[in-house]
Order: structure tokens, then C-alpha cells, then sequence
């Protein structure tokens, strides 16, 4: 397995692992956030409490769960809470370091639609809804957002403001007497974002390898701004790779079934 | 005091049309066996109140059975959407249904506000939110201390909640273990709570003090269905089909093959057959 | 982060004079052993939370080391009043001590607000009792539903909380099991949790799924002290001395019996005392 | 043990452990309603079920317990919850149907005063206070008192009202939004009183063994109104009677230590 041998959606996976720390208490979506997360643990962040708003909380699951609540969450976890305490003590009670957030449609200020596409009333696409995401995007202390781009996806306005991100930029957030740092970090299949310090509007600090100025711009909806220095995202390593893909792996054979 | 009866009298006695009902789990434990009696049985204008609607409430919205639809989630968890539900609020197929839409902490904390007999739960949430300008379900408070204003929502009371358990002893009482979700709460703020088990055993005297038990004296009525909640799963008993939640995707795709599918396996089906559903999924004990 | 500190580092690094300090246990896993720490290092000003004081807090209180008590229930449990509260309430002795006072709902709410991070709790409470007169933090809102009118008090936000519990594992977790009181909602309130607790083992593995556990990273230091209950007692481990507690009335009845004993049994005394105290009231296993 | 050989005590708790039925859910404070509540358990209520404010849900103690939270409660009950709970989804939530207390000042409509003797900032005797009763009284859907007759606790007036009774009587729990029955019965040393249907002041319908209506008034601060047909207390059982001592005699060895 060769290091260039590897997909943007796995750079995705692997940047965004390696954002997290041992430290870390997350509130884990599923999906990308669920995959990096757990890679984060399997390689050098092993003591990262993951949460899943099942209410299992430090649970290390051999496989990727399909949904939030799969047993093996549960299995592994250090306890399992109600899910009206993980709401109550463990979410807003401030527990949580890093929420990790997906998104249908997002923002260059880092705020997520996942509840239509289209007017609220009279939906193009009526989408799943918020669930546990307006909480963790205001009481989380972080927020990091994965998301693979595509103009579909980063787009100049969302439809609905299902978790509030930055809002109009600046200090949109402490307007609405919201205390946390909201989304800090944005990594997608192309590039890292992260929120300019005055204005908040998520900024391009690295591209992954092989990606240009160019391919991040065709695949945003808004005109992306790119840092003075840009970094290039060092490519997943051999322990990164085989880490993710064993995971991979496993997680496919069981979601088939016996 | 709850009674034990066959499922299908359990589900006849305690819903009616019109109410407002509760098929609570959180990915693990969903009453599916209780949702598709209630679906033989063809109960209408049903309000659906649950966190996570998802396949059992796409195939109660997909016969027409749902005039509202009280959610945080409506999605097939890790899979994508709700194709009976779109239908029903993108083209009103077969029925329009009305949606009152919140976030997962304000549903939980609705709930734990019904199982505490208050009328409305105080929160710290939708800021910046646009669900609290389309849900005037949502209002706010100023806390009489320090003047922070915080989210208040109605307390959830259903007419009755359906929940599905490991196991209830010979007295009525019932234990759920694992994930256990919001079910204690939703069946605590009911009216009326029925309950379908795996099993009946004799006591629960060998049990840790600290588990989550419904007394005898909160539930209406128990049922034993072995494999009661499959595709969803019991923890100690049988594992999640997740394979059944994929297929789902391709069966709500299409309303002549949801049709086709919901005659041969809710309609056409007993609470009986849930037990072999689930016997390749079945544990080591 | 949890540390495993000596009983005495454990106290001297998380208490300060002035500080608010919650020594919480319902009855059961009283935290004495801290407690008594705390006489031995000689704190002052403090504004001592506890549902129900009893014992330990009678010692504080007659050592002079509390300016404030809150509280709802200032009894000992099952044999009368609590006289050095009472010398001090009633002749100011060895010097006043300000009262806040609630019943046990509104401290058990209090701290579960804290625990949620919210400002205050609301509650169907104090209807007609005449606390509400005498107590400014008892206050209400009205549901912006239904209008009714609730009670709301402050969330409790201890400086620091000690509590007792059975186990540690090598991580730092804490296990609290039997009567769990409102233990984890005091530590989680808190700013700083500190724990005492009757053994450390490798890991929870074993450990059903649903028990009370505080994760590693919501403790701050934790002090292996066997029998740091007593008189009160541990779940599994030994039973409470009701003996002592009975005893108790006569000792605290009289300041000069007092000081002498609290000389012998506190002052002169070290957390490994606690050990023997308990032997002869240690269960089968 | 002859029928005639029990004291006026043991007549109280045998008296109102008849109160009680095998459907109920009992909120049982210590002393005399934990001995009546356990007697009822032990005759002829088998199936009724106790619960302690220490959180114990459907408890049968071999040993009375000396406080609300000794180890015997939990060790015999069907579940332990925490006290947040107990007090929010059990007393708040409408789920008990009896909230039996006892009181150091009780008036004439089951008033109780159990916080201070004297004024509030500057009592004569500070008592221990109200613990679980203010909303015991409010939340539970009756409730019952028991006292040893003395006009030091069956006061004309209350010094501080702890728990709201009937207030000053007739429709005031109404008109406090109180929509629990409140005090329905009292069980003394020396009778049975219940509210009259009007006034709410407590009557005495039944007058135990040997009492006399002069003992009873004799006993009590206020002018004593007696039921129009007053009855005689069946004295206690030999069963009733073998229980409760057997009961008194295992706790006090109990608590004596070994």
C-alpha cells in the first residue's frame, strides 16, 4: 500500500483524526466524524473519551456502528446514560470538548442546514432534521466540521439555519449570548479550514496533496478565501491508512450481516 | 397494575384513533412488533410523537395512519431519509401530514418534563436556530436569577407510549437495559404505557439496585413478543439487522413495492414471527 | 483529569477558606473521612451545601468553621436535632451561622441544574409553605404555556464537592452503587470534585452497562481511604453504625464533651483510622 | 399477649396501618409512619408499595430503619434511583397516593410546622426543618399524619408553616393551585380524625379503646370537634399486635449494633 495509493474522502478521515487529542471528550456524528474519530483513537489519541448521544460515553467500538445507538456502542462503553442526562449533564452541563458536526449544506461561516432543502413549509427535499446537532453547535466548547465539497453542499446560503455556526461572522455568536468558540476547524476531501480570527469566515490554512487553489474553488459555492502561507495536509501515513481501511473493512462485513 | 395480555388485545385497548402515541427507542429497543399490530389493526389520525422516527414510523406515514408528526430526527440512521415520510410532506402522498419539529435536547427534555408532571421544560438550546421561528412550540423564559433567557418547550404527554424491553417478572414490573434511551421517561409520561418483552422470568430479586425498572404500578399492559424489536436490536438478546435497514432504503424508494412489502410483512404477518426474524441474529448467552 | 493524592493533599490542594463547599451523601457514603480532613486542616468561612447535614457538618459547625449553612433537612436521621447547629442557630455559639433553607426538592433540583449547567431549576414546589416567605432564592415563573406558576431556585455551583464511593479503577473512574443520593450531581456541579472512595481496582469491565459512574475527566482528585464513611456506610462493604449515631445526641449535647471528643476522634486522629472503625461492621462478601 | 395489653402507641401504628391498602404507593417518613407503613406490609398489604425519599422503590425491610436511607431499604427494594429522580419523576409526577407525615406542630386543619420553634430568625428551638414534606404534602394525592396527642404539637396556631395542610381551610389548597386532596387522616395515640367535608378542620370520627372524648381534648391546644356518631377503634389483632413488636424487637437489636 503505497502512500500516494489513498481517496480524498480518506485524507478527509485521516486530517480530521488528527485534529483530535487524547484530552478530548467528542460528541461523535455518524459518518466521516464517527470513522475519524475512532482512527484518532486507534492510532495516537488512545485515551479520547468518544460520546455518542445515545448516551453511550468512552466507548471504543471495534467496528463502525450504522447508527448511534448500535450495540456494540454500548458494549464498549465506560457507562451508558439516559438520553435526556447526555442532554442535560454531559452536553450542556459543558462536557464536551469537540462537537463533530456533518452537514447537507453549510456555510462559509461555518453554519449547517440538515433540515430542507428548499422553503420549511413547502420542501424540495425534506432532509432528516437537526436531532442533537442546534445543542452540540452551541454547547460544545469547539466544533469541527467534516464535509466532502461540492456546490451542492458549500453553498453562498443555506436554506435553513438548522445549528448556528457564526452566523453573519464577527461576533454574531456572543450577540446571541452564545459562550463557545463554535466551529474552529473545517476539513473537507480537498483542504483545512479554519475561521478567520476577526471575521470568522472559514479560510483555506492547507490543501491535501495534489489539490489546487482551483479544484477547492469549482467544488464552493462561495469565493473561497486561501491564507497567505498555505500549508500542504501531510498524507495519511501507512498506520493512518491501514488503521482506517481495517476499519473500513471490518465495519462492511458487519453492516451485511452474517 | 399492569395486565398481561396477547399483543394484539394490548394494542386494541389502549389506542384509539386520534391519539397522540409514542413508539419510543433510541436505535436500540423500537417497539416494532406493538407498530405493526397498531398497523394491522388500522388505527388513523394517529399524532406520532418519537426523537428518531424511522422505519416503523416511515411505514405507519407511508399507510396514511399519521395526521402530525412531533420529531427531532426523522432519518434511517446511518443509511439517509425517510422516503414514506418525504412523500407524505413533499407531495402529500398518501396523506399530507402536519410536523412539529424540535431538537434532540428539547425533545428529551419534553419528555423528562412529562415523566416529572411539569408543564413545560426549561433548556439552554436553539440559539441561533431557525427551528424556534417555524415551531411556535418553542418559547423562552428569562431565568428569575440572572436574567439568561433559556429555550422552554411544552412537556410531551402522550395518550399512550409503546415501548419494547428485556424482560418483566410475574408481578409486572419490567427492566430495560443497554441503551436506554428516553424509553422510562416516555412510558412515566403517558397516560398509558404498554410494553412488549422478550421474556417473563420469575423475580428480578439477583438484579443491581441501580437498573432501570418500570414498577408494576406505571404500566398498563405487557406483552411477550420475542424479537419484538427487530430490525432494531435487544441488548442481551439479539443483534441490530443492519442489513434490513439498508434494504429499506431500495423498499420505500417505490410506493407499489412498499405496498407490496408492507402486505406481506406487516399485514399479512402475526407478533409470532418476529421470534424467527431475529434467530440468526440471536447472541451467545 | 483525576489524581490519586493522600487524603490530606487532596483536601489541602481543593479547599479553601471561604470557599462553598458541598460534603454530599444521602445517608449512605457520607464522606466523612474528607470531612474530618478538612476539621484537622482547619478551614474557616465556609458556606457549607448538603441536603441533609447531619454529623459531620453538627463537627464543622461546632468547630466554628462555617459562616453559611444551605440545606433542607438538619436533622440526625432517625434520633433528633443536631445540637451544635441548634448552639449555634439559637445563642450564636462558638459564633452564628447564616441560614439558607430548602426543602429537598429544591435542593435536588438545584443540583441537577448545576449538573446541567443551567442557572436555576423550576418546579411544581413550596405551594403554600412559608419558606418561600423567609428564603430570597425561592422565586417563580409562570409556563409560557399553560401559565401556571412554578418555583425556580438557584442552581447549586459548589467551589469544590467531596463525596465517598465504593471503587476507583486505574484510570481514574469512579463507581457509586446502592443509594446514589445526588452524589453525581453534586460532583458534576461543582468547579472541583474530590472522592474518596473504599478500594481501587484494575478496570469496570465487568460492571453492568447502566450503573452511576463519574468518567475520569470529571474527577479532580480521588483518595483511597477504606471505612471513610463512617458512622455512616458503604454499600457492598460495611453497615452503617447506628450505634454511633445514636451516640451521637449525647456527645454533641454538651460543648465541653464535644471538643473532647472531636480532640480524640478528629484532631488527634489520621484518614487510616477509618479502617478499624469499621471492622466489626464489614459484611459477608 | 392479651388484646387489652398493647400501649397508645402501638395502637396508632396498627391503626394506621389499617389505612392502607395493597394498591398504594406509599412516601413513608421514619418513625411512625415507617412502623405503620411495614405493618400494613407484613398483614394485610402485602403488595403495597414503599418508597423512601433516599430513592428505594418498592422496599421491604426485615428491620425498621433508623434513618431514611439505611442499607436494609435498598437491599430489599425493587429499584434505587437517584434523589433528583425520586423527587421529580415519582412525588412531582403525581405517583403516590399516600405522603404519610409526621409533625412536631400539627393545627386543626393539618398544618405542619416541623422547621422552628419561636420566630424564624430567631427561633427558641431550631428543628430540623422540612426535608422532603413541603412537597410531599402538595404532590402526593393524600395525605395521612400520625402524632402522639400533646398540646405541645396540636397547637391552636403553628409557628411556621412547613408543609400546607388545609391552610386556613375549606377550598385554600384550591385556591394555592394545589390540586392534591392533602390531609384526609389523622391517626393519634388516642383517635381517628378526618376533615370535615366543608371546613376541613379535623374531626374526631373514632375514639381508640378506653379514650375518652375529655383525654382527647385534654391533649390538644385547640377546641376538639367530635363526629356526630362517634366509633370505637377495633383494638389491635393478636396478629397486628405480634408483628409490630416482632418488628420493634428485630430493629432495636438491629440498631444496637452487634
Amino acid at each position: 500500500m503505497s502512500k500516494s495509493d489513498f481517496t480524498p474522502n480518506e485524507m478527509m478521515t485521516v486530517a480530521a483524526s488528527r485534529a483530535l487529542k487524547s484530552e478530548d471528550v467528542c460528541f461523535v456524528g455518524i459518518g466521516a466524524p464517527s470513522a475519524a474519530c475512532n482512527i484518532a483513537r486507534l492510532t495516537h489519541a488512545p485515551d479520547i473519551t468518544l460520546i455518542y448521544e445515545s448516551g453511550t460515553i468512552g466507548t471504543a467500538p471495534d467496528v463502525l456502528p450504522l447508527s448511534i445507538g448500535d450495540g456494540e456502542l454500548c458494549d464498549t462503553a465506560l457507562t451508558t446514560v439516559p438520553v435526556p442526562e447526555m442532554f442535560r449533564y454531559w452536553l450542556q452541563g459543558g462536557r464536551i470538548t469537540i462537537g463533530f458536526l456533518g452537514a447537507a449544506q453549510l456555510d462559509r461561516f461555518g453554519n449547517i442546514n440538515t433540515t430542507v432543502v428548499g422553503d420549511y413549509d413547502h420542501p424540495k427535499v425534506r432532509l432528516p432534521g437537526g436531532g442533537g446537532a442546534p445543542e452540540i453547535a452551541s454547547s460544545s466548547q469547539e466544533v469541527y466540521i467534516t464535509l466532502a465539497q461540492s456546490k451542492r453542499s458549500m453553498v453562498e446560503k443555506i436554506d435553513f439555519y438548522t445549528s448556528f455556526g457564526h452566523g453573519e461572522g464577527g461576533d454574531h455568536r456572543q450577540r446571541l449570548g452564545i459562550d463557545t468558540k463554535g466551529p474552529t476547524l473545517l476539513i473537507t476531501d480537498l483542504a483545512i479550514w479554519k475561521p478567520d480570527p476577526a471575521t470568522r469566515e472559514f479560510t483555506v490554512v492547507s490543501l491535501h496533496p495534489g489539490v489546487t487553489r482551483e479544484m477547492v474553488q469549482e467544488t464552493c459555492g462561495w469565493t473561497v478565501k486561501f491564507a497567505e502561507t498555505l500549508e500542504e495536509t501531510p498524507p495519511p501515513s501507512e498506520l493512518e491508512l491501514a488503521t482506517l481501511r481495517d476499519l473500513k473493512a471490518r465495519t462492511e462485513a458487519a453492516h451485511k450481516g452474517a | 397494575m399492569a395486565r398481561f395480555l396477547p399483543l394484539s388485545e394490548a394494542v386494541a385497548e389502549n389506542l384509539n384513533d386520534g391519539d397522540t402515541v409514542a413508539f419510543e427507542g433510541f436505535t436500540h429497543l423500537i417497539p416494532t412488533a406493538a407498530a405493526h399490530e397498531a398497523i394491522r389493526q388500522e388505527f388513523a389520525d394517529l399524532t406520532l410523537i418519537r426523537m428518531t422516527p424511522d422505519v416503523v414510523y416511515d411505514q405507519m406515514i407511508g399507510m396514511g395512519m399519521a395526521k402530525k408528526l412531533v420529531f427531532s430526527y426523522a432519518g434511517n440512521p446511518g443509511v439517509g431519509l425517510l422516503r414514506r415520510l418525504r412523500d407524505a410532506v413533499e407531495n402529500g402522498f398518501p396523506r399530507s401530514v402536519e410536523i412539529e419539529e424540535h431538537s434532540h435536547a428539547a425533545m428529551a427534555n419534553a419528555y423528562e418534563a412529562g415523566a416529572a408532571g411539569l408543564p413545560c421544560a426549561i433548556f439552554r438550546g436553539y440559539r441561533g436556530a431557525e427551528l424556534a421561528k417555524v415551531n411556535p412550540n418553542i418559547k423562552s423564559i428569562a431565568c428569575p436569577f440572572t436574567g439568561e433567557e433559556l429555550a422552554a418547550v411544552p412537556a410531551l404527554r402522550p395518550d399512550v407510549s409503546f415501548i419494547h424491553a428485556q424482560k418483566a417478572d410475574l408481578q409486572g414490573n419490567v427492566l430495560i437495559e443497554g441503551i436506554v434511551g428516553v424509553q422510562k421517561e416516555a412510558a412515566l409520561a403517558a397516560r398509558r404505557a404498554v410494553v412488549t418483552v422478550e421474556e417473563l422470568v420469575d423475580d428480578f430479586d439477583d438484579l443491581h439496585p441501580n437498573l432501570c425498572i418500570l414498577p408494576h404500578w406505571t404500566v398498563t399492559a405487557i406483552a411477550v413478543v420475542p424479537g419484538g424489536a427487530h430490525p432494531s436490536y435487544t441488548h442481551g438478546y439479539y443483534a441490530r439487522d443492519n442489513a434490513e435497514y439498508l434494504e429499506w432504503d431500495k423498499i420505500a424508494a417505490d410506493r407499489e413495492v412498499f405496498r407490496a412489502w408492507m402486505d406481506e410483512n406487516v399485514l399479512q404477518a402475526a407478533p409470532d414471527d418476529f421470534a424467527k426474524r431475529v434467530e440468526k441474529l440471536r447472541l451467545a448467552r
